[in-house]
């Protein structure tokens, strides 16, 4: 195992002592995000996002498949978030580790169970042909914070998607190459944004969007996905400290502008995108 | 000449595009043909698990990733490629009971990965400063059906072809370091491909030595005299 | 004590297996120094081979190689499935390749180990890109039932050139399958028990493979010690009428030249196959 | 939906084709009149036993046995460094039985199954009484079987015994005596020993027995099946008479595999 | 490839390239160089230097993976406390060792106590491909502590090992970046050949503010440096 060193102790007293009077390292406000990054293309359903140092690559892909038994008329939609040795290399390739687990449980929630995408919209013959949509989400470095990232990555990938087109006469599927036809966007329901917050002092002190030093001394974490229209679709605090109640109704108050202000950010990087075209 | 698809003519390679040092590993590299990318990481020499360990040299890990899918047998390929052709020229033996972890990851598969591949280690093992006695590059091929070769083939004209070569050359002798040819071929052809690639590889190594040159005048700002 | 040291120092000797314990490169540079391998052989030599087809009765097709200590066994088992939705008139050919620990003290138990899966994708590649059957003649029913060929190759000794067995296992188990008459009825595949149908082979490729030692001395069907020591490895694939169907080179350098040579060793070869498996055809 | 990447992948899911039998299995008579089985064999016989030692070059020991259509390799690692660095001072015995995918009717998946593990606990069971383990300290012997062909499975992990104890003698390892196995099946009343599948698949029970003949020690029994104590104790003492019968086979092929190695 | 050492150019080399030397006497090859049979050839890309005293050549580069060397000064972190010693991770691929005496005035009886995480400074008394590191709080020309030994408060930055050289090799726009800051903040530093450099100062702010103009300038040329040094005196 390759093992990763934490930092000093000199180091981490000195970022929670800058926590406690209102710094961070990069000049940051306790609730702001570092810039985000979006690059988008050049082929249809990918995106490249920078969360400050943390970059995360997510690709879409599709094919035809047989539909589950007792859900004939729905297609899929597949999560991968493997973790990389590439951002991560500690982890063994092959083996989830704990952090890939709680990963892909909160975009699991966010993307699929929050029905972020239409699924019946991607039958094309009941009980015989449905698209399954593939979301492969690739870490290539590892700055803190990779879930909101992730997010991010995965939700303006699969909003950039374009799929073959089809035509359908009785069982007869043609599937025209996007070559010959233009394809066809994915029918989203709504964009979930995550906003992870990180909690320090027996969470007396609050900060959105950790950095990997910043998540090395927190003592509890907590991510909101929700979305524009100020609907919370998940919510995770996996295990640290506990909260007060007034807290989570502040970071829920905070997180909801946050969701605002990347979804804007995602729709301005589709919208470039879209007149590039 | 020109009627490939891209308006290039049959033995030119793509526009190559080399990034250095975008990720905070010790080292790593992004190359481009065309639209195909892939991106390199490299970090060590670092300690190594007690099981890999070799006590007269350092061990090379490769892991390859693939764009889309879970990781199989032809990313597993690729992975001992890039493992046998790199074992030959880094200076594995300078630092023994270390470990140098090698992440190969696509960006975009325009074809022509394997070599992209290459080139990106080749890049990204620089940029770390492993030791190594030379630097390797790659070039794709492929006949077609009409037995025309085309260098530096994109995914669609790596269809419905007779055959498929890719070659990795060192620098300092230009010769064969790793090859894969399949489908059905001649003699002739295959040393043609050989021969056109060998050269290609050179363009390749200019545009190593440019990148590595545009890098470090960034720098020459602060060359004092000693 | 102290003169017993000396003695020592000044008359040391090993044993010719210790010396290739703690030098094998050396070792090995010794013995082709003067122009012969450490197993007697030349540099040309192959060894001894020798294909055994139909030995498993209960696969569908069967073949045991060996050449020299190295052995391999292929059993075809003909299997039937839907096809993929996007290529409904085709059925599949699965070649895997097991390494499994009885074979050599290098493989642990668990799965496929590095060169397993490069053997068994390097097979696939193999018979796909150079065609090796037509996987349309696998269709029993468009759209609803194809066959599927489960290739698997298990090593029981692993003694170098394992590439090279395992094509000629592959191909010549291949040429051995029977398969009984298959018709889809009611979303099910009935079968005759009778199994007469052989498979239509496009092409029968041979591989020949080689190590170079020292950049000069080329050693045709490197055996195990061999491989190891120079960790270099071209393999040359041709086919009937003499085409090359894959080259593949690993390791140190090696010049056109040197190819040249694989190449036309590759072809002398490939007849001494043919030839070997005519009479195992004969012996069923 | 991704399966073992690590293999070539087929179709996620195969069948068999459903064979149109023209003869029924359960109408095959077992034996004729004359007290004689399918292929010639007395009830009491054994099928001919091919038996060789060394033909894993790279193994420390090995052998190889062939039952008819039952063919079984075995391969023995060792004894060598025990991997886990916890003093043990007993010697670690290791056995894995492994069937290739072609060996049986139906296609067996690559990977280890339950049943292997079970019967590769059975294996551990039939042999440890009969190695010298207390003399290897600190270290393992691993030994590997593959079935290439089963015909009969009592039978085949009587032969996998038979097989891996020559093995272990071949590797040199320090052993009490050699463990012969043999199996029976109980058929309509019968006993036939070393039954094949199709005999296999009409019995109503079986046992198998791994015996040390120089020292008159059973090291390991199984029986299954609801059989009358009196048929038990009969099909125990003709397994242990053909099982004296494969000792000498086993002595044979180790004296040959001992005289070569002389040469 | 012929490098032709009498130009004043950029000498930038890659691995393999052969290096001509004029003069092959009594010849010392630095990092990124090494011998074969019969030439001298590069293994690392950089810029080929060479100081005709003493013969001396070696590739300059911008390695960020620390290969330990003697005598170089280095900040590290301890990772594990022993009876005879410390473990520090210096960045390197194996850990160093601090002998517990290797500290002024440390015996037996009286021995630092420094905890796991702890920041030490500390400089490599030994150096081997083959050997952990070995670490020593002592100079051995005093034999006194001479700001050697734990570092306590501030904040490290993590920077490329040649931006460290650059600080020893007294380069002047650095040093002058140095002074103008220090004219504006109070502040203390150490620099670590192994990429880190440590800073504190009198409030979090500050040192804050210190680090982000040090990192700025890790990636900047002379003029921007210069640049940066002005506006701070503003």
């Amino acid at each position: 195992m390759v093992r990763e060193f934490e930092s000093s102790n000199n180091e981490k007293d000195f970022i929670l002592q800058g926590i406690k009077e209102g710094l961070r390292l990069d000049n940051r406000d306790k609730y702001d995000f570092r810039p985000i990054g979006i690059i988008l293309g050049p082929d249809y359903g990918r995106s490249e996002i920078t969360l400050g140092n943390t970059r995360v690559l997510a690709k879409v892909s599709c094919e035809v498949v047989r539909p589950y038994q007792d859900r004939p008329t729905e297609g899929m939609i597949t999560l991968s978030t493997e973790l990389s040795p590439m951002a991560f290399p500690s982890i063994e390739p092959g083996r989830p580790s704990e952090e890939e687990v709680l990963v892909s449980r909160i975009l699991e929630k966010a993307i699929k169970r929050g029905q972020a995408i239409d699924t019946e919209g991607l039958c094309i013959v009941a009980n015989e042909k449905v698209w399954s949509i593939r979301v492969d989400i690739h870490f290539l470095d590892h700055d803190g914070n990779i879930i909101d990232a992730a997010c991010i990555a995965a939700i303006s990938a699969l909003a950039h998607f374009r799929r073959p087109d089809i035509t359908v006469i009785g069982e007869e599927v043609t599937i025209h190459p996007i070559e010959q036809r233009n394809p066809v966007p994915l029918s989203i329901r709504h964009m979930p944004i995550c906003v992870t917050f990180a909690f320090f002092e027996n969470g007396e002190y609050v900060v959105v969007d950790p950095t990997l030093q910043e998540e090395q001394i927190r003592q509890g974490d907590m991510t909101m996905t929700l979305n524009i229209h100020k609907e919370i679709c998940a919510l995770s605090k996996a295990g640290g400290i506990p909260l007060e109640m007034e807290t989570i109704i502040v970071c829920s108050q905070i997180a909801t502008i946050k969701a605002k202000w990347i979804t804007e950010q995602i729709q301005a990087a589709l919208d470039a995108e879209k007149s590039k075209k | 000449m020109a009627n490939r698809a891209d308006k290039r003519s049959f033995s030119t390679i793509r526009p190559i595009s080399i990034s250095q040092s975008l990720l905070s590993r010790d080292g790593s590299a992004s190359f481009s043909f065309g639209k195909t990318k892939v991106l390199c990481s490299v970090n060590g020499p670092a300690e190594v698990k007690l099981r890999d360990e070799k006590l007269d040299k350092a061990t090379i890990d490769v892991v390859v990733r693939p764009l889309v899918g879970t990781p199989g047998t032809k990313d597993k390929t690729h992975e001992y490629i890039l493992r046998s052709a790199f074992e030959s020229v880094i200076q594995s033996g300078l630092h023994p009971r270390t470990q140098i972890q090698i992440v190969s990851q696509v960006m975009m598969d325009d074809g022509s990965i394997i070599a992209a591949a290459i080139n990106a280690t080749t890049m990204a093992l620089i940029d770390a400063g492993i030791p190594m006695k030379d630097i390797v590059a790659a070039v794709s091929c492929v006949i077609n059906k009409e037995d025309q070769i085309l260098l530096d083939p994109t995914a669609q004209e790596m269809e419905n072809v007779k055959s498929i070569h890719t070659f990795a050359f060192d620098k300092s002798s230009s010769s064969l370091l790793f090859c894969e040819s399949l489908g059905l071929f001649t003699d002739d052809q295959y040393f043609n491909c050989y021969e056109l690639c060998n050269v290609a590889a050179g363009r390749i190594f200019e545009e190593i030595r440019g990148a590595i040159t545009n890098k470090l005048q960034e720098y020459q700002g602060y060359q004092t005299e000693l | 004590m102290g003169n017993e040291n000396n003695n020592l120092k000044s008359t040391i000797t090993f044993e010719a297996e210790t010396f290739r314990r703690i030098q094998p490169e050396e070792y090995l540079r010794k013995f082709i120094q003067q122009q012969v391998r450490p197993d007697g052989r030349s540099f040309n030599h192959f060894r001894k081979t020798t294909v055994n087809l139909s030995c498993i009765s209960t696969a569908d097709g069967s073949s045991m190689v060996r050449i020299g200590n190295t052995t391999v066994v292929c059993g075809i088992k003909a299997e039937v499935s839907e096809p993929n939705v996007n290529l409904p008139n085709e059925g599949y050919l699965v070649p895997n390749v097991d390494l499994s620990p009885i074979c050599s003290p290098r493989f642990k138990p668990g799965p496929p180990s590095e060169q397993a899966q490069v053997l068994s994708e390097n097979l696939n590649k193999l018979l796909k890109i150079s065609k090796v059957i037509d996987l349309k003649t696998l269709c029993i029913e468009e759209g609803k039932a194809v066959w599927v060929l489960f290739a698997d190759i298990v090593c029981v000794n692993y003694d170098g050139n394992v590439f090279d067995a395992c094509v000629i296992a592959l191909i010549s188990a291949l040429m051995n399958v029977r398969l009984p008459k298959a018709f889809y009825e009611d979303g099910l595949v009935k079968a005759t028990e009778e199994k007469s149908i052989t498979l239509s082979i496009i092409r029968t490729p041979y591989s020949a493979s080689f190590a170079m030692f020292d950049g000069q001395y080329l050693l045709v069907d490197p055996n195990e010690m061999e491989e190891s020591i120079t960790k270099d490895g071209t393999t040359v694939v041709v086919d009937e009428t003499g085409q090359l169907c894959n080259i593949w080179k690993i390791g140190s350098s090696c010049s056109p030249e040197q190819l040249k040579t694989c190449i036309s060793k590759a072809r002398d070869r490939y007849a001494d196959i043919t030839s070997i498996i005519e009479k195992a055809k004969q012996a069923i | 939906m991704s399966g073992d990447r690590r293999r070539i992948q087929g179709p996620e899911v195969t069948v068999a084709p459903i064979i149109i039998k023209s003869t029924d299995r359960e109408k095959i008579q077992l034996k004729d009149i004359n007290g004689q089985r399918r292929d010639g064999r007395n009830l009491e016989d054994i099928r001919p036993i091919f038996l060789k030692t060394g033909l894993i070059s790279q193994a420390n020991g090995s052998a190889y046995i062939e039952l008819r259509r039952t063919k079984i390799a075995c391969g023995v690692y060792g004894p060598r460094q025990t991997k886990i660095p916890s003093f043990s001072g007993r010697g670690n015995l290791n056995c894995e039985i492994k069937f290739t995918p072609f060996s049986c009717l139906k296609r067996r998946q690559p990977y280890r199954d339950a049943q292997e593990k079970e019967l590769s606990q059975l294996v551990y069971e039939a042999l440890a009484p009969s190695i010298r383990l207390d003399l290897l300290p600190k270290s393992t012997i691993d030994i590997y079987i593959s079935v290439l062909e089963n015909d009969g499975m009592a039978s085949c992990f009587a032969a996998a015994i038979t097989c891996a104890s020559v093995a272990v003698a071949d590797a040199g390892i320090e052993m009490l005596d050699q463990v012969a196995a043999c199996s029976a099946s109980y058929i309509d009343g019968d006993i036939y020993m070393d039954s094949d599948l199709v005999e296999e698949q009409r019995e109503s029970g079986s046992l198998i027995l791994s015996y040390m003949p120089s020292l008159n020690e059973v090291t390991h029994i199984l029986q299954s099946g609801k059989v009358e104590v009196s048929l038990t104790t009969q099909a125990i003492e003709q397994c242990t008479d053909a099982c004296s019968k494969i000792y000498s086979v086993m002595n044979h092929s180790l004296l040959e595999s001992v005289k070569n190695k002389i040469q | 490839m012929e490098i032709d050492l009498e130009k004043p150019e950029l000498k930038v080399v890659l691995p393999g390239d052969p290096i001509n030397v004029t003069k092959k006497e009594n010849i010392k090859l630095g990092p990124g160089l090494t011998q074969t049979q019969d030439s001298i050839i590069c293994i690392k890309a950089g810029i080929l230097n060479h100081t005709s005293v003493k013969n001396k050549w070696w590739v300059e580069n911008n390695q960020r993976r620390y290969i330990p060397a003697e005598k170089e000064s280095v900040i590290g972190t301890v990772t594990y406390k022993g009876g005879e010693f410390y473990r520090l991770d210096i960045g390197s691929a194996h850990q160093a060792i601090l002998p517990i005496l290797a500290f002024e005035n440390a015996n037996k009886k009286n021995r630092p106590n420094l905890n796991i995480g702890s920041l030490i400074y500390a400089r490599i008394s030994l150096a081997n491909k083959d050997m952990e590191p070995e670490l020593t709080c002592v100079n051995p020309e005093s034999n006194k502590a001479d700001g050697y030994g734990e570092l306590k408060g501030g904040f490290v930055i993590k920077c490329s090992l040649r931006y460290c050289r650059r600080f020893f090799s007294g380069e002047i726009e650095l040093i002058s970046l140095l002074e103008l800051l220090q004219k504006k903040k109070d502040f203390e530093m150490a620099i670590g050949m192994n990429g880190r450099i440590w800073i504190t100062s009198t409030s979090i702010k500050d040192t804050i503010f210190c680090c982000n103009v040090i990192k700025g300038a890790e990636n900047l040329n002379c003029s921007d440096i210069n640049k940066v040094a002005n506006s701070l005196g503003i």
